[in-house]
């Protein structure tokens, strides 16, 4: 071992003299103009892939349009917007998106009912009462609720939630909008309580001494100090719940039916925006019809919504982020 | 170690002895108190007495337990999980460290005035009203009276009383900090304990805060912890010295700057460490 | 001229103290909500779909015959949409982070490329499925196959992939860069060698965590256009496929027909929530293991 | 998707590969299903899928370029459809598979309406009739609303209602169409006051969860069964023939399109029984396979 | 201002004028040097000359610019966006601040050691082998010499020979530090810039570091920054002392420590300010 050791410390000492790297690198320098290149053109391939998700917004926005006003071409645009009636097959076929936005609209209200209270009140018992330890060990479980896949969550509604309801609620249909506008609000408490947990978490603390120093429980604190310093926080959590709640699909899908009804009977089958596409799409979708464009329009009032959901969201937690 | 600890106790002891001479109230008497962050033993074997309609300063350098000590007087360190206590509080001669003490009471009584100026992101008004409002006051009047009168009282009225409807968080630091005193005075607290309340203001806020530390001193018992030694010798009637948790001198604030009996407060007051 | 009087304070001290014992109640009953639906959820799946779970329930292609039927080409299928999200997906995600972080200045097209993504995040997945649809699967003709999925998922979770990506480089320190760059190292070559690496917990944390939401999403999918009934397993990114989730909607609206489609549901979820499961714990994992290493 | 290769040769046992692609009627779907498993389960290589969009909407997907190889019908060809076809070039060859009664079902609790009449099942479905109630049908029913269901217009199940039974008058306007027969069967067997209409195959496999309804068409009450549904058997009037259309071009192209064809035809009468289909007659199956045996080369 | 401004001028000259009668070499040459942060003039006027094979120190009170100063030399500056350069650095006779100037070539012959270590979380090898690598050396033969070479050169392959392939942070500050300037020294600059190279280690690691840095001057010209007087007095040859981002006074460091001729220069070397 010894012996090796040396020849190799001899064999390095020998090289000392010869070994110049500064000599190496001026060598290999003449030789790098390709790194020159990837310099230049790393930015620019970089800033292409970064366009791409540029390029999705466009594309869905372009494909939306296109059809959209092909849609509105075959259907006048009032009628599309105030129409009560949506009979898309057949000979008489009748586009009005109202039973569709009252579906949206309904089961997401029912699925906001849900979330905002149970989830702020999830959000203040982690964020004013649970020890650190209870919130360590919380917090993981709610997450684990928010990576269930919806698919999931829709055969929960229709295998357990709807016939549960309606052994206490007789005249619930067996698809109806109540069940699975619960089981949404289920899936979107994690959102509503983790983002509005990160709001209440972010009031500094000497507002809280502050009001516990004159004598308050900690609900007035919650209540009167917490909740309104957080607000805009906690409102921008409630804003994604409904753009998520809007845009949900596969749970009223499979729990809802697909009755086009135009009611405000939550007992009562409907279908939402969503569950349309997921019904013309599955069904019969040859290009160039009005159906065909109808799914465009339906979409396209999708995104919309979801699209102005979000940038209020954005704004109002924006604004936030420079209140103190 | 030990042998500080004994000095540091024989003087307390003196100090008692005069303050009871006294012919004064004593609000405050805390005994044998001890207090630990998990293991660090931030308050060691305190027994001070505070009287009633002064004004006590605690000194000490950074870190010796002054904030502690007075969080400890509205149990407002409980806040922190890890915290343990021993010994006794004696509150109008009611221990607040039994359990049975209700924390909400005793806070109602005890006022507290923080180091940053805490005011909520909500009007000037309702800061103030907000005190009274959760005790059960629902009258407006009442509550607008109160308002003025806890804003006069904090030497602020005049500034803010054309404002009252605007964010408390639009003021400067030195009138949010009265705004702050005033809150403190709504509820018409017993004692108000004052955590530095000056070291975030420029000199001329700290002055108009010191002032109405004077005057409020003839309704309320104010303990205030100050960094700033000239300020506890212009504006207290008594002053406690703490050093590593312990107290080491407590009394007269004039006898302890031009005679104090340890030679450590000596050291501190004449600015050889701290 | 008190105005706070100390006895009716007293007295109603005490309901004060109630209100806020009930409320600290209901608010943890609430968190519990949560816990308890998770509870019967998981129950509910286990006791319909564990009697189901064998290997020939693993193994055995798609049948109508529930007794026959098994799930080995939604798991093929699921795996090959894999090979076609991973690498899509973290190439572009990745290279935008890159680009975000590193080369753009803070200027509009940096805060342009951000909202945006930060909008296509909140896109409702059924407007991707028909974004794939029309694009990938009519207009570039590649039908209703695993390419046209995966290039719709892959767009679908990209803006996961970027924002973790993006945190991740962000994390690693300004001082690795500067020792870099004291070499003589250009900017590339510090990217690739030294902020990369650095950062490559945090991102393949981020790649699995779109991974798994790839995995459980039904909606574009079913826009996209699969079969009812596909038996064959897919052995290639132009073949036609279905997936674990796809799979699970159609025994669930079947169940109607065939009650033990039921139970093949819940036996295909326990297997979904499983891989789901052990994907998350392999990031926490990850992430656990890689914090803190400066 | 991958063709078959030079051989053009087909025909049973012969190994074959590539892809046949199949949709269409909701109804035929389990007759199709099945036999593409069975398919399967011989030719390894060949991959069958099959879908469900229904006649109507299947046959959109068929009349394409690069449209589906087979169309599943529970009606026969329009003549629309057919010039759709001569516009495109494409070739079709009608096969007839079974025969399927449309059944009336009701929920297994409803007692009272277990035998109508044929001009009792149309008044309940025609709107011009004006039948809210069970009520307004006979006198003794109860006073209760009527809830009719039916496949929704992709389905050639709900044209050969609209078309044959009620000729071409409107069904009632609240009728509740859907899109799976899964889902509707689901929805009659939960709701009291369901009625509702669909093949026979459907109200066989789910016998547990509903009742279908005896119809009187003059003769006293006849219950659909594969005996009673066949061409000249008591419920004729109700009974239709099913088919598959199958795409000639596609088939001359790749054998394993045509081998499917004569492989369906040759167990056609044993899948229909399995799945709830009245058999068809020898001479039909020989016809078929005669036709399909001379698009051979 | 300009008073002053002129004063520290005149000191410079007389030091340039000084160093050129040496027979030693110019590596770096500033001439009228200013650097703003955005609006903040960070280093005004800066004249320094600095020699072949020398330790040059630079020292100076918190903020007045020594760090910005020597990372202006290796242009390491820029990557603070806001940053605006005028005047000129000939290193070797050629402006560096020119735009052709590639600072990839320039950070090439000029190593820099930071103030905390900053090895890359890599093995000890890769660290040291990052340098020659991304210039181009692939041949492990040769990568194996550079790293033993490198590592003996920065005193520290005997505490590491047995663990090359573990990675850096399981080192000690101290050794990690050495890590970080044997990595410098793996592709052989001419100078080594040293940023406060000691202020993170132990006294023992400082030390070493002191050492090794008197042992480097032999083949390598460095210019090192300290807060620690002590530490100029000990290892350099002339020192530069900084106040505002002026340079005050720069000169032999014997002379600096016993003789300073700026005022300031001597209060500050006695421990009047900073
Ligand atoms: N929340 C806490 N957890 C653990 N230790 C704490 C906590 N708060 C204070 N300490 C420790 O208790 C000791 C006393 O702290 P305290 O804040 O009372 O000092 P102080 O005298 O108010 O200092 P300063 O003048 O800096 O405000 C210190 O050693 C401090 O580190
Ligand atoms: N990135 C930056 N952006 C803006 N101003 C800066 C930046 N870095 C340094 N400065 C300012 O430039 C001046 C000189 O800073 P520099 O870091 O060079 O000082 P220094 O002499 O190295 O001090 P220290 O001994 O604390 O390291 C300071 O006023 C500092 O605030
Ligand atoms: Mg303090
Ligand atoms: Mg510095
Ligand atoms: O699905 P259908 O058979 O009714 O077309």
């Amino acid at each position: 071992m010894k012996g090796v050791f040396f020849v190799a410390k001899g064999v390095v000492h020998e090289h000392d003299q010869n070994l110049n790297v500064r000599e190496i690198i001026q060598e290999k320098k003449k030789t790098k103009s390709f790194n020159n290149y990837t310099e230049k053109f790393i930015p620019k391939i970089l800033f292409g892939i970064a366009a791409i998700s540029v390029f999705t917004t466009i594309g869905i926005v372009l494909t939306l349009l296109t059809e959209t006003i092909a849609f509105f071409k075959d259907v006048p645009f009032i009628d599309f917007f105030t129409g009560t009636k949506l009979k898309p097959l057949g000979e008489n076929a009748v586009f009005g998106v109202l039973p569709l936005l009252t579906g949206t609209l309904i089961s997401t209200a029912i699925a906001m009912l849900v979330a905002i209270p149970v989830g702020l009140m999830t959000a203040v018992f982690l964020s004013e009462y649970a020890s650190e330890k209870t919130r360590r060990l919380l917090k993981p479980i709610l997450e684990i609720l928010a990576g269930i896949p919806t698919i999931v969550y829709g055969f929960f509604a229709f295998t357990f939630v709807t016939p549960l309801l309606r052994s206490f609620i007789p005249g619930l249909e067996p698809t109806n909008i109540l069940s699975p506008g619960i089981v949404m609000g289920i899936m979107i408490i994690p959102m509503v309580a983790s983002l509005s947990e990160d709001a209440m978490s972010s009031v500094p603390n000497s507002m809280r001494e502050g009001a516990l120093a004159l004598g308050a429980t900690k609900l007035e604190v919650t209540w009167k100090v917490v909740i309104p310093a957080a607000i805009s926080g906690i409102i921008a959590s409630f804003v994604l719940g409904i753009s998520r709640a809007i845009g949900e699909t596969m749970i009223v899908t499979i729990a809802s039916g697909s009755s086009k009804n135009f009611t405000f009977d939550v007992t009562q089958s409907m279908q939402t925006m969503t569950a349309y596409i997921v019904e013309v799409t599955g069904g019969e979708a040859a290009a160039g019809t009005t159906l065909y464009y109808s799914l465009y329009a339906v979409a396209m009032t999708l995104f919309v919504f979801t699209l102005i959901m979000n940038m209020v969201a954005q704004y109002i937690s924006r604004k936030f982020r420079e209140e103190y | 170690m030990s042998v500080v600890t004994d000095k540091s106790n024989a003087s307390v002891k003196d100090t008692q002895n005069s303050a009871k001479e006294d012919t004064k109230k004593v609000v405050y008497e805390t005994k044998d108190l001890n207090l630990w962050y998990g293991e660090g033993h931030a308050l060691k074997n305190i027994n001070l007495a505070i009287n009633e309609n002064e004004v006590t300063a605690i000194i000490g350098p950074s870190g010796c337990g002054k904030s502690t000590y007075i969080k400890t007087l509205n149990r407002m360190v409980e806040l922190v999980p890890t915290v343990k206590i021993s010994g006794e509080i004696l509150y109008r001669g009611r221990n607040i460290l039994e359990k049975s003490y209700q924390v909400e009471d005793l806070r109602t009584s005890v006022g507290m005035v923080f180091q940053k100026p805490n005011p909520f992101p909500k009007s000037i008004y309702d800061n103030i009203a907000y005190g009274p409002k959760i005790h059960g006051i629902r009258d407006k009047k009442i509550l607008d009276e109160i308002v003025e009168k806890s804003l006069r009282g904090a030497a602020i009225w005049d500034d803010v009383k054309d404002r009252l409807n605007q964010n408390a968080y639009g003021l400067s630091g030195g009138q949010q900090q009265r705004v702050c005193i005033a809150r403190a005075l709504a509820i018409e607290p017993d004692v108000i304990l004052m955590d530095e309340p000056t070291s975030a203001l420029d000199p001329i806020s700290t002055l108009k805060v010191e002032e109405l530390v004077q005057e409020l001193k003839k309704d309320y018992s104010i303990i205030i912890v100050t960094h700033n030694m000239q300020q506890a010798a212009r504006i207290s009637d008594k002053t406690a010295f703490f050093l590593n948790g312990e107290v080491i001198e407590f009394a007269e604030t004039d006898k302890i700057f031009s005679n104090p009996s340890d030679k450590r407060t000596e050291d501190y007051i004449t600015g050889r460490f701290g | 001229m008190k105005y706070v009087d100390s006895t009716q304070v007293q007295k109603k001290m005490g309901s004060r103290l109630m209100a806020n014992n009930l409320a600290k109640t209901l608010f943890f009953l609430s968190t519990l909500f949560g816990l308890l639906v998770l509870v019967v959820l998981i129950y509910r799946v286990l006791k319909d779909g564990l009697p189901w779970i064998d290997i020939d329930f693993l193994m055995n292609r798609l049948s109508t015959d529930p007794e026959r039927a098994g799930i080995w080409g939604a798991i093929t299928g699921t795996l090959w949409l894999m090979v076609v999200v991973a690498p899509v997906t973290m190439l572009l995600g990745i290279g935008t982070a890159i680009y975000l972080e590193e080369y753009a200045t803070k200027g509009r097209i940096s805060s342009f490329i951000k909202t945006n993504i930060s909008n296509l995040a909140g896109v409702p997945s059924v407007v991707f499925g028909i974004l794939g649809l029309t694009v990938f699967a009519r207009t570039l003709d590649l039908g209703s196959v695993v390419l046209a999925g995966g290039l719709t998922m892959a767009l679908l979770v990209l803006p996961v992939v970027v924002v973790a990506s993006q945190e991740a480089i962000r994390a690693v320190p300004q001082f690795l860069r500067e020792a870099s760059y004291g070499m003589g190292a250009t900017k590339w070559q510090t990217i690739k060698n030294v902020v990369l690496p650095a950062a490559l917990p945090g991102i393949l944390t981020g790649v699995i965590l779109a991974l798994s939401r790839a995995i459980g999403e039904t909606a574009p999918l079913v826009v996209i256009g699969i079969p009812a009934l596909l038996i064959p397993i897919p052995d290639g990114i132009f073949d036609k496929f279905t997936i674990l989730p796809v799979q699970i909607y159609y025994w669930t609206i079947d169940s109607a027909l065939v009650a033990e489609y039921a139970n093949l549901a819940a036996a295909t979820i326990v297997i979904l929530l499983l891989v789901l499961f052990v994907m998350n714990s392999i990031a926490i994992l990850i992430r656990n293991k890689f914090q803190k290493r400066y | 998707a991958a063709c078959g290769g030079g051989d053009n040769e087909g025909g049973n046992g012969e190994e074959l590969e590539g892809s046949v692609v199949i949709d269409g009627s909701g109804t035929v779907y389990p007759f199709m299903a099945r036999m593409a498993e069975n398919y399967m389960g011989e030719q390894e290589n060949v991959s069958v899928e099959v879908s469900r969009s229904g006649t109507s909407a299947g046959f959109k997907k068929f009349l394409a370029e690069d449209g589906t190889d087979y169309n599943d019908a529970s009606r026969q060809i329009k003549d629309e459809e057919k010039a759709k076809a001569e516009e495109l070039g494409i070739e079709v060859q009608e096969m007839k598979v079974a025969l399927d009664g449309i059944t009336i079902v009701i929920n297994k609790d409803n007692d009272w309406a277990t035998e109508l009449t044929e001009q009792e099942v149309k008044d309940i479905f025609l709107a011009s009739a004006g039948k809210k109630k069970w009520s307004d049908v006979r006198a003794d029913f109860p006073n209760e609303e009527i809830k009719t269901y039916g496949p929704n217009e992709n389905h050639g199940t709900y044209e050969f209602m609209f078309e044959t039974i009620l000729e071409e008058q409107d069904l009632p306007e609240d009728i509740n169409l859907q899109q799976d027969y899964s889902t509707l069967v689901d929805l009659v067997s939960k709701d009291k006051n369901a009625i509702g209409f669909f093949g026979y195959g459907y109200y066989e496999s789910n016998k547990d969860k509903l009742s279908a309804v005896k119809v009187d068409f003059g003769n006293g009450p006849v219950e659909p069964s594969l005996d009673t549904i066949k061409e000249d058997g008591d419920y004729a009037p109700f009974t239709r023939p099913v088919f598959t259309y199958l795409n000639v071009n596609n088939a001359k192209e790749k054998p394993q399109v045509l081998d499917y064809a004569i492989y369906t035809m040759n167990n056609a009468q044993d899948v229909a029984k399995e799945t709830g289909f009245a058999p068809l007659s020898d001479e039909d199956v020989q016809a078929s396979l005669d036709t399909l045996n001379g698009l051979k080369k």
